[in-house]
């Protein structure tokens, strides 16, 4: 099940849904936004997606998780726009017969979201600066101006 | 031909607008569309090395044919990928 | 949090607790009753405890995983007696600033749990035959009788 | 002297009871309590050299010795715990 969400996002009901008499173990991944990073102070985040890209790129990464390990169930949830200190941005749960596939599953999935799934993330600091983040280009590139 | 490029994040903060149209010559492909995209908007220029090319919805090589009418899209970095970036996903073609 | 119960868990109340603007992720890992073993259907399984050992051991384990890692808060809730398909017998849930430590500790916790943490396990099959888990006992050893 | 020692999962089972007494020489180690616990619960004997031995609610090696009155309990294989059973877990003293 893959999902973008411009609500909050229940991750009871992500782990919930991944929940299977067949599994003896369900892993799940909340990102939450983090208040510092750094010196520096976060005042909230904003997320965009490539709509349709993001959800067809999430599907491909389900797929291809499920060929690397048994798995029962798949669930990922990203959110879009304004996520506040403390909320989730992303819900990652999957269940498996065996613990060590889900553990592992859970953790590529999660890495590899953050490296080819079309959503991006601007940190809009405590001091009214704002800045997408995009490792690669740099600081002076990445920046959005007050 | 002319085709339309979809922008996000600091791409589409630096030119102010959601999508740009850009002049190609026909044939042409995703390498001929970057470095057009990089001509007809200078604002991008320094952005355009580090952005993949997807379309329609696949990251694609700069080999690749552009096809009048597909969706197009500049993808910039995203948030964990600077690895990622510097070779190619899989399922790149 | 270490909790020993014998009533069933709210695995979302678990991960809740770890949650916290200091935090960019959280892990949270269900072992739950799975039906299938091989060729053997499970009806429930059983747990015992060695009460105030099993507590102790577990904290414990927290104390060396906040050494090992960075971590904001970590949980970890163990059932006892019996727990039907499906139902949750531990949850394990841990809060870093940043996910690989989130995932790395949470997956050494259950690992370590699993290996040192005096916590029984007895399945009891469909057939009516029961059996304490006792790896290295070997299956005659471990057997309870019908 | 007389030590009690609980007992958990199939070693309860096997005994039929939740604690056993056994009697010890003075001074004893905890290699002397398993020695005396296997002849004087013959039922126990087979699953003895699986088990580790905890003191006050600590994993304790065979050489350290055993006092009267301690909490003493026999730890069968834990459910995933083979491979910490062949070697002692960090702790044992």
């Amino acid at each position: 099940m893959i999902a973008i969400t411009d609500q909050p996002i229940d991750h009871a009901a992500v782990t919930d849904r991944v929940r299977s008499t067949r599994a003896g173990a369900v892993c799940t991944f909340l990102g939450t936004t983090r208040e510092f990073t750094g010196g520096r102070t976060t005042n909230h985040l904003d997320y965009e997606a490539y709509p349709g890209m993001a959800e067809r790129t999430l599907e491909d990464l389900e797929a291809q998780a499920r060929q690397r390990w048994d798995l029962i169930e798949v669930a990922v949830v990203h959110r879009v726009g304004r996520v506040e200190l403390g909320e989730i941005s992303v819900v990652v749960a999957v269940s498996s017969p065996h613990r060590v596939a889900a553990f592992e599953a859970c953790q590529w999935l999660m890495d590899t979201i953050k490296q080819v799934v079309p959503i991006w993330k601007k940190e809009i600091w405590a001091d009214g600066t704002e800045e997408w983040v995009h490792p690669g280009l740099g600081p002076e590139s990445g920046q959005a101006g007050p | 031909m002319t085709v339309t490029i979809r922008l996000f994040a600091v791409a589409r903060q630096r030119v102010g607008a959601p999508e740009i149209r850009v002049d190609l010559p026909e044939p042409a492909t995703v390498g001929d569309l970057r470095r057009a995209a990089g001509e007809q908007y200078p604002e991008l220029a320094l952005l355009l090395p580090a952005m993949m090319v997807a379309v329609e919805n696949e990251y694609v090589g700069d080999a690749v044919a552009v096809a009048e009418g597909s969706e197009i899209a500049l993808i910039p970095p995203v948030s964990g990928g600077s690895a990622a970036f510097a070779t190619p996903p899989a399922g790149t073609q």
